[in-house]
């Protein structure tokens, strides 16, 4: 694992409507590092996640994601590297599972024969072809992992990727987070519990009022 | 028996009508002094737009409100319903086809802005927003209230076609069949002839009904033997 | 960018064909227009036959409208957003592909209100032929400049009902050279200046979508 | 009832006051509709004053249309759905609201269509004025109407394209009417009979929506 | 606690679009009862309470829930007497806390005095006057609880209300829970993880298939 900086944030601010939802973060962030976000709710975990992944803009302070300056650097070029799983973790509600996968393998020149593979780790096989809009809500995060284990991102962000899924989904995921980040991935993750998985020592960055109040390894 | 041997008839009856409207129309009746051959028209036009109406919109509407009506509720009205506005949509496009082509020599154009037509095209298009209206909704019942409220309010434009030739004094023949006081206006072979058209193109409506409601019904089969294997395998993805 | 335009025009030709909509909806919906439109201009103005280009593009104007937001709205879920704006898509290609798509529904219900036009609004069969063209290139402008104008609003509040606003005054002038056109070819006039009005107006739409779109995307 | 119907339209009120979208979107969409209208038809048929209060309804109707789609789309987030649904509100109440909420939304554009249409569509003012009253219960109708179909094409797929295509027919009779008592004003001409309609169809909407809004509800 | 079952379903079969969301439950919850419904994800958790908040209609077998039958009794009158909290429990977006809060208070001619005690108690006083769209995930969760606790319904139906709730809320769920059961009311909440207090003895019921194939007491 490399130890250069991924994600350098440096006094940085979020507004949204006059207030502040990130109020001055500093923080620096290794390549191939695990990190969890823990907070109250509202303390700003999932916009701290948005602004890494080029979602929101930088209304003060510096910093830069995967090289890429929050302020000058093209965002686009960001969010390309960067994969997403938030809340609502939908796509095109419209086409089905492997529709929506082979649009995403081919929209990155991807082989789209990786897709019933993929489907396959998470548990879909068995509603493939079904729309994404019927989809229950553990299904539908399931399918935000798949998305991104066709993308392979170098940085994972995952806004409470625990949330509805099952157990067995739980134990799948954790594999998953060890697999990623031992093939030199960085993640960050938001999560009310701490992580289940013994074998993985994540850093926890505790988020209130907007900034980062503690910091363990 | 009675209602096996009219099921069996049903088809024979209607192609033999309307096989005799046609031959009856075309070479018995005279031309019109007037209107010439195009007189030939009125043995299509007028009872297509009668069955487009009032029979197939008619029996639409009343399945509805029997739907509707708590003590006659059932899926069966909401099928035939559904079925009936099914084939009135082709019924009220015949009436627009065969009213154009009989336009365009008389009026000396293919559409005019006469209250009757307008109207009637209006009709069309709540009877496709009402299939459209069903494919939006996935549930049975809600469905079938829903489209039968539209379909009782939709029939609210039936009179008003029927009357608009006299509210509006337009274009569109008036009454020319039957007078108010329903005295025959026109004599003889012509006479018999409308008649007999009108007999011809009801009885293809009720024929056209009952091949659509059965097909609804095979469906129906077919999706409750579907349903039965479905239930099944979801039963057995919860054994994995 | 050619490749993700295919890949976005034919995604969202999928959901189309897939929902039905405009077979369905949008497509009652502009025979009904036309038919209003006739109705409340009454008899006399709407049986006049010079009436019947700018009434035929009046209501495709709204039948674009409702496509234009639909075509939006495909994108504007907010887990859908999140998710395709981590793929990166190259904007040109986004902004080419949805046009396509856009066109391509815009152009069959033209082709069909246009027939809806010669028999109702007694429009002459062949002028309505010799304006075709015409109606395509116009409709092809609308669907960039629609898009584009659907990116800007896309992710803002009430977008359904800022989107009108902002695209008709960009309409007015695809509107006016349209309609001319489509009258000069009625009255077998000469064309040419509103062709290039149209062409003009076509491959500047095009020509700013590609140089712009992702500056308009949200940030 | 009548407490649910306050409740209800306040909040739909409220939430219109919030969002701005009648004052920045649809009155600019309206008066920007008034005037392509008139563009489309070309100077020689829009300056004839007899066309105005056809423009005006058509107008007036596509912003209606707009309207009544906001109307239904507060209601139709998938969370607002069931929370709503399990208050087990009044359905009567409900439609009433949502009528009268909708009524005062159309009621403040159509008078300021009706200056548009003075201003640029050269109709009278004087027969503008007497024509009010009768606008004024046309676009109540055309509300409660509106609520009705809103309510039928809510939860199913493509709403927001469907209702166009349901309501479109069932305000033709209101369009031909408003616009036929409209230029009897102008004409000084009698009233009475179109007034008939409208009333009617006003009576009717309501009494149709109070007694079956609760059958189209999603069960 | 009356013995009286509040919940009595009898082969129920919920279809969507011709797939069967539920094969087949048969079910009795008495009243005053807690109840946890467990399962993989897909398995009909949701679609079971979406049946009995009357949200969804029965397709087949019998059922009568609060003693409403779902097949021929008032729905509505059903609704009115279940509280619903959903994966995302949104109201009106564009109202702020209060107001959508005043408007269920107003709707079932509740005083509104209660509404700042019930925001208090979740724990959501300084975001009172916040447009609802703004709220953090959690927030909403909490805005979802508070409604409950306005209306008090006879059956609470929660649909994973744990997921996205900080531990502090978490801890002042499982209290809510406790009294809400004194109180004589019957909740069935959905689950994935058991339940963290250890003072209620819930019937666990694990669904898979669309069916119940175990009920632990
Ligand atoms: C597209 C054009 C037309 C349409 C949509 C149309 C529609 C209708 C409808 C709906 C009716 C039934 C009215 C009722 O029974 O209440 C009808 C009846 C009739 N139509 Fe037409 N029509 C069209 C053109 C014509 C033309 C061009 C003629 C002849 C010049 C014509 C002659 C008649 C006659 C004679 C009747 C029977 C009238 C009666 O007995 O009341 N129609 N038409
Ligand atoms: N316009 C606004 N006015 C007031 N507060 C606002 C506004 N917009 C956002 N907020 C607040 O900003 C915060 C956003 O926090 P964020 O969504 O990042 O929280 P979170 O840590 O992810 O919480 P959760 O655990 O609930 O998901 C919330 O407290 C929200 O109430
Ligand atoms: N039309 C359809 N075709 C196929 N499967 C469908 C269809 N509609 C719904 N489903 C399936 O029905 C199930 C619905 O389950 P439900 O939402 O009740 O699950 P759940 O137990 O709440 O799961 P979760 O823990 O993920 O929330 C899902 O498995 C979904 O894929
Ligand atoms: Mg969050
Ligand atoms: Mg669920």
């Amino acid at each position: 694992m490399t130890g250069d900086a991924v994600v350098r944030l440096d006094g940085a601010v979020v507004l949204s409507s006059g207030f502040p939802l990130l109020s001055g973060v500093d923080l620096e962030l290794a390549s191939g590092s695990l990190s969890v976000v823990t907070g109250a709710n509202g303390a700003g975990k999932t916009s701290l996640l948005r602004l890494l992944a080029g979602l929101v803009a930088l209304s003060a302070g510096r910093g830069s994601v995967v090289g890429v300056d929050l302020l000058e650097g093209d965002l686009r070029q960001l969010r390309r590297r960067v994969g997403w799983l938030g809340h609502e973790g939908s796509f095109y509600d419209d086409l089905s599972v492997r529709e929506n996968l082979a649009f995403a393998a081919r929209a990155l020149g991807r082989p789209t024969s990786a897709i019933e593979d993929v489907v396959e780790r998470v548990g879909l096989t068995h509603r493939i072809d079904t729309t994404t809009k019927q989809l229950s809500a553990g299904q539908r995060r399931r399918l935000g992992l798949s998305w991104l284990l066709l993308r392979r991102p170098e940085l994972w962000l995952l806004d409470e990727p625990y949330a509805s899924l099952d157990d067995e989904g739980r134990t799948f995921f954790d594999g998953l987070l060890g697999d990623v980040v031992a093939g030199g991935a960085t993640v960050v993750l938001s999560a009310h519990d701490p992580l289940r998985s013994t074998a993985l020592h994540p850093r926890t960055l505790c988020i209130a009022g907007g900034r980062i109040v503690s910091d363990v390894t | 028996m009675m209602k096996q041997l009219s099921q069996r008839l049903l088809g024979p009856v209607t192609l033999v009508l309307l096989a005799l409207t046609f031959w009856l129309g075309m070479w018995v009746t005279p031309p019109d002094k007037v209107q010439g051959d195009l007189v030939r028209l009125v043995y299509v036009h007028p009872a297509i737009a009668w069955v487009a109406l009032y029979v197939s919109f008619g029996t639409a509407t009343i399945a509805s409100a029997l739907y509707l009506w708590k003590r006659t509720r059932s899926m069966v009205m909401d099928r035939v319903a559904h079925c009936a506005m099914e084939v009135s949509v082709v019924f009220i496009i015949l009436t627009l086809i065969t009213g154009s082509i009989w336009g365009r020599p008389t009026w000396g154009v293919w559409w005019a802005w006469d209250a009757r037509l307008t109207s009637t095209a209006i009709l069309g298009v709540l009877a496709v927003g009402y299939l459209a209206l069903r494919r939006a909704n996935d549930d049975p019942t809600l469905r079938a209230r829903r489209s039968a409220v539209f379909a009782i309010l939709s029939a609210i434009n039936v009179p008003i076609i029927h009357f608009s030739v006299l509210w509006w004094k337009t274009l569109h023949q008036g009454a020319t069949v039957f007078t108010a006081n329903r005295t025959l206006l026109i004599h003889g072979i012509m006479a018999w002839t409308l008649l007999i058209s009108f007999v011809a193109f009801t009885l293809l409506f009720f024929w056209l009904l009952r091949a659509r409601y059965r097909l609804e019904e095979s469906r129906d089969r077919a999706r409750s033997a579907a349903l039965a294997t479905s239930l099944d395998m979801r039963r057995r993805e919860g054994a994995i | 960018m050619i490749r993700i335009a295919w890949l976005v025009a034919l995604k969202d030709l999928r959901i189309e064909a897939r929902s039905r909509v405009l077979l369905w909806q949008v497509l009652p919906f502009g025979a009904m227009a036309l038919l209003l439109s006739g109705l409340a201009l009454g008899p006399t103005h709407a049986g006049h036959s010079s009436a019947g280009p700018g009434l035929f593009y009046l209501v495709t104007l709204f039948v674009a409208l409702l496509m234009i937001n639909r075509s939006q709205a495909i994108e504007r879920t907010p887990g859908t957003r999140a998710s395709i704006a981590t793929l990166g898509l190259d904007p040109a290609g986004v902004f080419l592909g949805k046009t396509l798509a856009l066109a391509i529904e815009l152009w069959v219900s033209g082709v069909v209100l246009l027939c809806g036009a010669v028999l109702v609004l007694h429009t002459a069969l062949h002028g309505a032929l010799l304006a075709l063209p015409s109606i395509l290139v116009t409709l092809g402008a609308m669907a960039a400049a629609g898009t584009l104008y659907g990116a800007l609003t896309s992710g803002g509040e009430g977008a359904a009902t800022l989107l009108p606003v902002l695209t008709l005054p960009a309409f007015a002038p695809l509107l006016i050279s349209g309609e001319r056109s489509f009258s000069a070819a009625l009255n077998h006039g000469a064309l040419w200046q509103w062709w290039v009005i149209v062409v003009v107006a076509l491959v500047a739409y095009l020509g700013v979508g590609i140089l712009l779109y992702g500056v308009l995307e949200e940030s």
